[in-house]
C-alpha cells in the first residue's frame, strides 16, 4: 500500500554501513612527548588538566610517574620538547615550564602525595641509593602499600640531584622539599649507611623481600694520559660535589673543562661563578645539528650550552686532549688536537685525533667530565645475584645519565618488584605505540601561538642563585593550552559534527562509530585534529 | 565560540543515501540540527531530496515537503503564509541546491524575498547539477570540467564565470544574506543562528563540496571547502540590507593551486599552456574577491584561524586519569 | 408567459464608463423585477479606444451568454464614434439610437432608425462638473422605452454609487432625471 | 453582479486563509476583488501577489500542506505555467481549490475564451468542474472545497473567460452562517506540523510508483460519488441544483442530443427549446464534471432515462490537435464500453473566443441530423476558410 506521506526518520531501516570499505576506529595513542619522556609521564594528560585550571589534578597526574616535578621542571633536558609535534607548527610546547610550575605550586600549597590503596603489604623492600631512581622506586612502592627502607651512603638524600646539580639550576630547598614530600608517605631513610660497610649486603637479603640497587655512578673517569701527578686535575663530579657541599675550591685564572656532557657544562658554569676564565674542550660541535635538532650532537643540553656561552664560557669544540702540559708540578695547560671522528666502526664513542693539529690551551686546572663508573664495592654479591627479587636501576644500570631516566627506571623497578612479590606480571597501559607524526595531525585546527619562556636573570655570575625564573600562571595556562594532544582525543566534536551520515555517536567521554550507517568516507579521520582516528579495513 | 553544547537533534538522520563524504549531506545535517526539528523544511528537487527520501523511507525527523525543482521558495511562501494565518510562528526553512537557487529557482526566490516572507532560504552550493550527473550550472566556477562543459581541443572547461548570487540576493535589501561552508563549523553555526534570530527573508549560501562532481577524495570534503575559503575563491561574508557587515578575514592567503590540485574537475588545467592561463585567471578571480571584500585586511578578530579553532575539553585525555593508576 | 427580451448595446471609449453604464442598467432592470445580464465586448480595455458593452433585459431567466448581434437599442456615448464604429449594425428597422450629440447628424437620420440625440456631455457637466454622459443617456433610455423605470435607475445609482459618496449619488440622479426630462421633451416635440 | 465578483464573494464565504495569484486576463477581476476584500478587512486572509502563476500554485500548495485553506486562479498561459505544480498538487493529494477562467492558449496569443487550457490539464489528477453560469460558478466554489477536503483531491472550477467572468448577472450569494455550516473548518490530516513530523513529496521507485498512481486514480474515480452527494446536499441546503456530474436538458424522447460544457449550454438550451418548438426531438447534456469522467452517468442519461438518442453530437471548445475533440473521444469510448451503438459526432467550436451563436448551434444540430461523418469538424469557421456551410471537416 502506497502511503501519501513517509514516516519521519524511517530511513534508519536502511543500513548504509553496507557501503563501507574502510571504517574509522578511535584509538588513543601515546604522544611523542610521552614516548620520549624517560619517566614515561602522561604529559598530554597533565597539560590538558593544567590548561583547564585543574592544577592539583594535573600535579597528581604528573606525579603518578614522577614525584619530582619541581626538580625535573628545572633540570630535565626535556626530550619531550624535542619530539613535540608543535615545533612543526610554530615551536614546541614549554612542557618543562608547566612541569616546574606544577611542582612549585604543589610545594607552595603543601599538596601531599596520596597512597593508592589503603591495604598495607607485609613484604618489606630495601632500596639502596636515595637518588632519583631509588626514591622514585620507593615512592611507587610505598604508595602501593609496601613498607620501604632506603639506604644511602651520603649524609643527604638526593644522590646526584644533590651532589651534581649546581644550585643556580636547582635550588637546594626545592630538592629537599620534594624529597620530604616523598618521604612523608612513610619511607624509612637511613643516611650515612653504606651497604658493605655499615650494613652487610647479606643482612639486606635476609631482612627484605626485595632489593633495588640504585647506587648511581659515583666513580669518575679521568683522562691523564701518561701524567701520574694528579695535581691540578679534578673530576667534574667531585668538583660539583665540593661546590654543592660548600667546600672552598681554589680557582686559577684559567680553567679547562674537558667533556661534552652536562657535567662539563655545569662544572664550567660553576668555575665561571668562582671567577675563572673557563674553556670547555669537547669533541662535539655544540651547535651541530642532527635530524634538524640544534645541539643534538653534543650530549649536553643545548639550552645549558647557550646559557654557558652567555655567561662567558668559551667552547673549543671538535678538539680532544692529547696530553697535559706541566710546568713543574703545576699545570700550565693542555695540548689539544683536532678530532677526526667521534665514533669507531662499532658506533662506540671513541674520538680520534688528527696528528699535526696540536695546539696549546692555557689552564691552571683541568676538570675532567668525561663520565663516571659504578662503584660496586661491597655490593658485588647483590650485583651478581641471579635472584629475581634483586633489581638494579638508575645510572647503575648503565642507562643514559638523565635524572628523568633514573625516575623512570625507579618506576619500572617498583613494577617489577611488585610483580615478583605478587607473582602477577605487571600490566602496562595499552597505548598504540605507533608514532603520531605531524602528518597524522590536522594543523588547521591549531592557530599559531607564541611559546612562553621563563625569564633569565641578567646579573648572575656573582652567586649560585637560580638563573631561570619560572612561568607565571597565565603563561602556564597558555603553554598547556598549546598542547596538540597528539593521538589523544580531546573531544573537539569534529568527527561528530562532520559525519555526513550522523554515524558518530557521542558518549560521556569520547565517541563511538555506528557501523550500521558509517559509509567509511574518512572525513572524521581526516578532520580529527590530533590523529586519534584510524581508517582500517 | 562554544559549539559543543548544541543539542543534536538529527533532523537529518542516518540511513540516507548520499555518496560517501557528501558535503551537502553534511551541510544539511549541520544546518538543520542548528535550527532543530521545530520548523518546517521545504526542499527543492535535487540530490538532497533524492538521497533523503527513497521509497517510503525518509531521513527527515522534522516536517518536510518537496514539491518540484523551481518552486521551493514559493512553497515556503505559502507555508509561511499559512503559519501566519494560523497564528503560528513555526520557522520555515528552504533547502535547495545551486540549481534550485541560482538557476531554475531564482525567480521564485526573488519573489519570496521581495514579498518579505519570513523564511530562511539555504542554498547548498555544490557548483553543478550533481543530481543528474554533473552538468554545469551558473554556479559552476570558471574553467571547471563538467559533462556539459567538457574540456576539449577548443575548450578549457566552463567558459563562463560563477554567478555572484549572494550579491544578487543581497540587492533585494533583505535583512540577512551570508555565505558559509562546511569547514568552519562555528562560523556556519553563528550564521544560521543569526539568520534564525531575524525576521523576514534570509539567505545562506553554503559551499558544499561534492566528492563525485568535484572529483576529490571523499575524506577531503572539509579540506577542500576550507581551501576554497583560504584561497579567496569563496569569501565568507555577511550582508545586511544590502551592505557588507561582516567578513571572515583570511589569516593567510593560499594560492588557488592548493585548492584546485585536490580536485579532478580542474585536472585538465595542469600540464597545458591554455590550462596555465586559466589557473592564472582563477588566481586573479581569487585576488579580486579578496580585494573586493578586504579579506586580508578586514578589521575583525574573526579569521580563518579563529573560526577553525576547536573546543578542547580534554576529557578524552582525562579519561586516562581514572584508569592510569591501576597497578 | 412569452419571453420578452431586450438587448441594448453601448458604444463608448475606454474610460467613459460604457461597461459601468451597462452594469448599472442591468442592476436597475433586476431591481425592476426583470432578469438582466450585462457584459462588455470581450477583450482588453485601452483608454480612448472604442469599447462596447451589452445589456439583456428579459422577463424570463437569461440562459445564453452569446454576444449581442441584433440589439433593440444602441447607446452611443461619443459622437466621434460614428466615424469609425458601425454603431447601428444589427438594429432592426425603427431600432433606437441614443446619441450623445448636440443634434442628430442629418446624413444618418434617413428615417429607418429612431434617433434620440441629446447633449449629454453638457448636461453632465452642469450637474457633475465633468463630461460623464452615462447617467444622462440612461435617463434618455428610460424615457424612450418602457424597458426600465426611472425609479429603478435612481435606486441602482443609489446602490451602485453609494461608495463614492452622497454627492455623487445625488448629482448623478439629477443628471439622470435631466436626461429623462429632456428626452421626453424631445420626443414630444418631434 | 459580475461573474468574477460573484466567484470572489463565494471564495470569501469559504474563508480561505491564503490566497495567491498572478494576474492574467480574464481571471484578473476575481483576484482583484479578493485583494479588495482583504484590504478592506472583509476577508481575513493572507493575500499573496505571486511573481508568476508557477509561484502562485506553489504558494497555495505550501499553504494547504501547512494546514490552511487556500485559493488561486489563473487561465491559459498562466495555467500552463502552473502545470508542473498542478500535477504535483494532485500527486501530493492536497485539497487545493482553484478557478480556471478558461481562455485560449497561444500562439497566436489570444485572450478570449475556450477550453484548451483546462483540457490540457485533464491528466493532471485534478477534479474539473465546468460552470454553466455565474450562479453555478459561485455555488461550485463552495461545493469544490467540500469535495476537495473530503476526497483529498484538488478541484479546478472552470468558468468561461468573459462569457462568465466579465458578465453581470444576478447571483444569489448564501449567508456566511449557512456556508460555515455546509463547509466545516479546514482540517488536513497530513499537515506539516513539528509536533507530528511527516515527509511529503519523497522519492519513489518503479516498485511502488504504479501503485501510488493507481491509488490516486481510484480516489478520483470514487470522487464522482462525492460530487453527486455534495451537489444533493447543496441543493437541500441552498435550494439550487446545478446537476451533480451532468446537467441534462430535455432528454425525454430526444433522438439527437448535444453534449457540451460550460456557458454555451444556455444558448444550447434556447436552441433546444426552439427546435423542440419546431417538432424536432432534440435534447442537450452538459458535462458539469469532466474529471473524473462521468462515463456511467453519461451512459445512464443517454439510454436509460427515456432518452432515445440515435445520434449524439458533441460541441466542445478544445481539441487534441491532430486527433479529435477531447470530450467526443472520451464519450465514444464510454459509450462503446457500455455497448451502445450510437453515432457520436464531434464538433469543435468557439475557439479563441469565437462566439457560438444561436445560428451556429442550430447548424450543428442540423448537420448532425443530416450527416454521417464521425470525423472531427469545426463549427463556426468563417466562410472564406473554404467551407461554405461554416462547417469545416478535418
Amino acid at each position: 500500500m502506497s502511503r501519501l506521506s513517509f514516516e519521519a526518520g524511517s530511513s534508519v531501516a536502511y543500513h548504509t554501513g553496507d557501503w563501507r570499505i574502510l571504517r574509522p576506529v578511535y584509538k588513543d595513542k601515546w604522544p611523542p612527548c610521552s614516548q620520549t619522556c624517560p619517566a614515561s609521564e602522561d604529559i598530554q594528560a597533565w597539560l590538558a588538566l593544567a590548561s583547564d585550571d585543574q592544577w592539583q589534578a594535573a600535579w597528581r597526574k604528573l606525579t603518578e610517574r614522577n614525584p619530582f616535578p619541581a626538580v625535573m621542571g628545572r633540570i630535565c633536558y626535556h626530550p619531550c620538547e624535542l619530539s613535540c609535534n608543535r615545533k612543526h607548527l610554530d615551536s614546541a610546547v614549554n612542557i618543562h615550564g608547566v612541569e616546574r610550575y606544577l611542582g612549585d605550586l604543589a610545594l607552595e600549597q603543601g599538596w601531599r602525595h596520596q597512597p593508592l590503596n589503603k591495604k598495607q603489604q607485609t613484604q618489606q623492600v630495601a632500596v639502596v641509593g636515595a637518588g632519583p631512581a631509588g626514591l622514585s622506586c620507593a615512592f611507587q612502592l610505598v604508595r602501593r602499600g609496601y613498607p620501604v627502607t632506603v639506604f644511602d651512603a651520603r649524609s643527604a638524600a638526593g644522590g646526584t640531584l644533590h651532589s651534581g646539580i649546581p644550585a643556580y639550576r636547582l635550588p637546594k630547598n626545592i630538592l629537599r622539599r620534594e624529597i620530604d614530600a616523598i618521604l612523608a608517605l612513610g619511607i624509612q631513610l637511613h643516611l650515612d649507611t653504606r651497604i658493605g660497610e655499615q650494613r652487610s649486603a647479606q643482612s639486606l637479603q635476609e631482612e627484605f623481600a626485595a632489593i633495588f640497587l640504585a647506587i648511581g655512578e659515583q666513580q669518575p673517569r679521568i683522562y691523564t694520559g701518561n701524567d701520574q701527578s694528579g695535581h691540578s686535575i679534578m673530576s667534574g663530579v667531585d668538583f660539583l660535589r665540593r661546590i654543592n657541599q660548600g667546600e672552598p675550591v681554589k680557582m686559577p685564572r684559567h680553567v679547562a673543562v674537558i667533556g661534552g656532557g652536562n657535567t662539563a657544562i655545569d662544572a664550567a658554569r660553576c668555575a665561571r661563578r668562582l671567577g675563572a676564565e673557563v674553556t670547555v674542550v669537547c669533541p662535539q660541535d655544540p651547535h651541530g645539528t642532527q635530524h634538524g635538532h640544534p645541539g643534538a650532537e653534543m650530549p649536553a643540553s643545548f639550552e645549558e650550552v647557550i646559557q654557558a656561552e652567555a655567561e662567558g664560557v668559551r667552547l673549543s669544540y671538535r678538539l680532544g686532549v692529547s696530553r697535559l702540559v706541566r710546568s713543574g708540578e703545576h699545570l700550565s695547560g693542555l695540548q689539544v688536537a683536532r678530532v677526526d671522528q667521534l665514533h669507531d666502526r662499532h658506533g662506540q664513542f671513541a674520538p680520534k685525533l688528527f696528528e699535526g693539529t696540536e695546539e696549546f690551551l692555557s689552564a691552571g686546572l683541568a676538570i675532567f667530565a668525561i663520565g663516571q663508573e659504578v662503584d660496586w664495592h661491597g655490593l658485588e654479591r647483590l650485583r651478581d645475584s641471579e635472584d629475581s627479587n634483586i633489581l638494579i636501576g638508575g645510572d647503575a644500570a648503565g642507562k643514559p645519565r638523565f635524572a628523568a631516566t633514573a625516575v623512570g627506571s625507579g618506576y619500572q623497578a617498583a613494577m617489577s618488584i611488585i610483580a615478583c612479590l605478587t607473582g602477577i606480571p605487571p600490566v602496562y597501559e595499552q597505548h598504540e605505540k605507533a608514532e603520531v607524526s605531524i602528518n597524522d595531525l590536522n594543523l588547521s585546527y591549531y592557530p599559531q601561538s607564541v611559546r612562553q619562556e621563563g625569564g633569565v636573570v641578567a646579573d648572575r655570575l656573582h652567586d649560585f642563585d637560580e638563573v631561570i625564573t619560572g612561568l607565571d600562571k597565565t603563561a602556564v595556562t597558555h603553554e598547556a593550552g598549546r598542547c596538540l594532544s597528539c593521538g589523544v582525543c580531546f573531544q573537539c566534536d569534529n568527527c561528530w559534527h562532520f559525519c555526513p551520515d550522523a554515524a558518530v555517536i557521542k558518549q560521556d567521554a569520547g565517541y563511538e562509530v555506528d557501523n550500521d550507517y558509517c559509509k567509511g568516507c574518512g572525513i572524521c579521520a581526516q578532520e580529527c585534529p590530533c590523529g586519534h582516528i584510524d581508517m582500517v579495513t | 565560540m562554544d559549539v559543543r553544547d548544541t543539542y543534536r537533534h538529527n533532523v537529518l538522520t542516518s540511513g540516507h543515501r548520499a555518496c560517501s563524504g557528501c558535503g551537502e549531506a553534511m551541510a544539511a545535517r549541520m544546518v538543520t540540527d542548528i535550527i532543530g526539528p521545530d520548523a518546517v523544511y521545504i526542499n527543492a528537487t535535487g540530490c538532497l531530496q533524492v538521497f533523503t527520501t527513497h521509497n517510503q523511507q525518509s531521513a527527515w525527523q522534522a516536517p518536510w515537503i518537496h514539491s518540484v525543482f523551481a518552486n521551493a521558495a514559493a512553497v515556503a511562501s505559502g507555508v509561511e503564509a499559512a503559519m501566519r494565518a494560523n497564528g503560528k510562528d513555526t520557522p520555515v526553512v528552504v533547502q535547495a541546491g545551486d540549481g534550485g537557487t541560482f538557476d531554475i529557482g531564482l525567480q521564485c526566490l526573488s519573489g519570496m524575498i521581495e514579498r518579505g516572507h519570513d523564511v530562511l532560504f539555504v542554498c547548498y552550493d555544490n557548483e553543478a547539477y550533481m543530481n543528474t550527473g554533473v552538468q554545469r550550472s551558473s554556479s559552476t566556477p570558471h574553467a571547471v570540467r563538467t559533462t556539459t562543459s567538457p574540456p576539449g581541443r577548443l575548450s578549457e572547461g566552463k567558459h563562463h564565470l560563477k554567478k555572484d548570487v549572494i550579491s544578487i540576493i543581497a540587492a533585494h535589501q533583505m535583512p540577512y544574506a551570508a555565505t558559509a561552508t562546511v569547514a568552519y563549523f562555528p562560523d556556519l553555526k553563528a550564521k544560521v543562528e543569526k539568520a534564525m534570530s531575524l525576521k523576514g527573508p534570509r539567505f545562506l549560501q553554503v559551499l558544499s563540496p561534492c566528492p563525485l562532481g568535484w572529483n576529490h577524495d571523499a575524506a577531503q570534503t572539509i579540506q577542500v571547502s576550507r581551501l576554497a575559503v583560504e584561497t579567496g575563491l569563496f569569501p565568507l561574508v555577511e550582508l545586511e540590507h544590502g551592505a557588507v557587515t561582516g567578513v571572515m578575514r583570511l589569516a593567510r592567503q593560499r594560492p588557488v593551486e592548493d585548492y584546485i590540485k585536490l580536485q579532478g574537475r580542474f585536472k585538465h588545467l595542469f600540464g597545458s599552456k591554455g590550462g596555465a592561463v586559466e589557473i592564472r585567471h582563477l588566481q586573479a578571480l581569487a585576488d579580486a574577491r579578496i580585494r573586493r571584500y578586504g579579506l586580508l585586511e578586514a578589521d575583525t578578530e574573526w579569521t580563518t584561524d579563529t573560526a577553525n579553532q576547536v573546543q578542547r575539553r580534554g576529557r578524552g585525555g582525562y579519561a586516562r586519569v581514572s584508569k592510569g593508576e591501576s597497578q | 408567459m412569452d419571453s420578452q427580451l431586450h438587448e441594448i448595446r453601448f458604444h463608448g471609449r475606454g474610460g467613459q464608463g460604457a461597461v459601468s453604464a451597462a452594469a448599472l442598467l442591468s442592476l436597475a432592470a433586476f431591481d425592476d423585477g426583470f432578469e438582466a445580464q450585462a457584459f462588455p465586448k470581450f477583450g482588453s480595455e485601452r483608454r480612448g479606444a472604442p469599447v462596447e458593452a451589452y445589456v439583456r433585459i428579459s422577463t424570463t431567466p437569461i440562459r445564453r451568454h452569446n454576444q449581442v448581434y441584433q440589439p433593440d437599442a444602441v447607446i452611443v456615448q461619443d459622437s466621434t464614434l460614428l466615424r469609425s464604429e458601425p454603431v447601428t449594425a444589427g438594429l432592426a428597422e425603427h431600432g433606437l439610437v441614443i446619441l450623445n450629440a448636440d443634434r442628430c447628424p442629418d446624413e444618418l437620420d434617413d428615417g429607418t432608425l429612431r434617433w434620440i440625440c441629446l447633449p449629454a456631455d453638457q448636461i453632465s457637466e452642469t450637474f457633475l462638473g465633468r463630461p460623464l454622459p452615462n447617467t444622462v443617456l440612461l435617463g434618455a433610455l428610460a424615457a424612450a422605452t418602457n424597458w426600465i423605470s426611472l425609479a429603478a435607475l435612481e435606486q441602482a445609482i443609489g446602490n451602485h454609487l453609494a461608495r463614492k459618496g452622497e454627492k455623487i449619488v445625488s448629482t448623478n440622479i439629477k443628471a439622470l432625471r435631466e436626461g429623462y426630462r429632456l428626452t421626453h421633451e424631445l420626443e414630444n416635440t418631434s | 453582479m459580475e461573474g468574477s465578483h460573484a466567484v470572489a464573494e463565494a471564495v470569501s464565504l469559504c474563508r480561505p486563509q491564503v490566497v495567491a495569484a498572478y494576474p492574467i486576463t480574464p481571471q484578473t477581476h476575481i483576484i482583484e476583488h479578493l485583494a479588495e476584500m482583504v484590504a478592506d478587512g472583509g476577508l481575513a486572509s493572507e493575500f499573496i501577489s505571486a511573481e508568476s502563476e508557477f509561484a502562485a500554485a506553489s504558494i497555495v500548495l505550501g499553504a494547504v500542506a501547512a494546514g490552511s485553506r487556500a485559493f488561486t486562479a489563473s487561465a491559459s498561459q498562466g495555467l500552463l505555467l502552473m502545470t508542473e505544480v498542478l500535477f504535483n498538487i494532485a500527486g501530493l493529494r492536497l485539497p487545493v481549490v482553484m478557478v480556471c477562467a478558461n481562455r485560449a492558449v497561444g500562439a497566436p496569443i489570444n485572450i478570449f475564451s475556450d477550453h484548451q487550457d483546462s483540457m490540457a490539464l485533464r491528466d493532471a489528477g485534478w477534479i474539473q468542474l465546468y460552470a454553466g453560469s455565474n450562479q453555478e460558478a459561485a455555488d461550485t466554489i463552495i461545493q469544490a472545497y467540500r469535495i476537495a477536503e473530503t476526497c483529498e483531491l484538488p478541484v479546478m472550477v472552470c468558468m468561461d473567460g468573459f462569457f462568465l467572468t466579465h458578465t453581470f448577472e444576478p447571483v444569489d450569494l448564501p449567508g456566511q452562517d449557512t456556508v460555515d455550516a455546509f463547509l466545516p473548518a479546514f482540517h488536513f490530516a497530513r499537515t506539516l506540523d513539528p509536533t507530528r513530523p511527516i515527509t511529503l513529496g519523497g522519492g519513489s521507485e518503479p516498485d511502488n510508483y504504479m501503485e501510488y498512481r493507481q491509488h490516486q486514480h481510484q480516489a478520483l474515480v470514487s470522487a464522482a460519488t462525492e460530487i453527486e452527494n455534495v451537489n444533493l446536499e447543496f441543493a437541500q441546503t441552498f435550494g439550487r441544483d446545478h446537476g451533480g456530474l451532468i446537467d441534462a436538458y430535455r432528454l425525454e424522447g430526444a433522438e439527437v442530443v448535444m453534449v457540451t460544457l460550460g456557458s454555451v449550454m444556455g444558448a444550447v438550451k434556447d436552441v433546444v427549446d426552439s427546435l423542440r418548438g419546431q417538432g424536432q426531438l432534440v435534447g442537450a447534456l452538459r458535462l458539469r464534471c469532466f474529471r473524473p469522467f462521468p462515463a456511467s452517468a453519461l451512459v445512464t442519461s443517454l439510454c436509460d432515462t427515456g432518452c432515445n438518442a440515435k445520434r449524439i453530437v458533441v460541441l466542445e471548445k478544445a481539441l487534441s490537435v491532430g486527433a479529435d475533440g477531447i470530450v467526443v473521444t472520451e464519450l465514444r469510448a464510454a459509450l462503446h464500453n457500455a455497448g451502445m451503438a450510437v453515432i457520436v459526432e464531434g464538433f469543435v467550436g468557439g475557439l479563441g473566443g469565437r462566439d457560438l451563436t444561436i445560428e451556429v448551434i442550430e447548424s450543428v444540430f442540423r448537420t448532425a441530423s443530416d450527416g454521417v461523418s464521425t470525423r472531427c469538424r469545426f463549427a463556426g469557421l468563417k466562410p472564406e476558410s473554404g467551407d461554405q456551410s461554416t462547417m469545416g471537416e478535418s
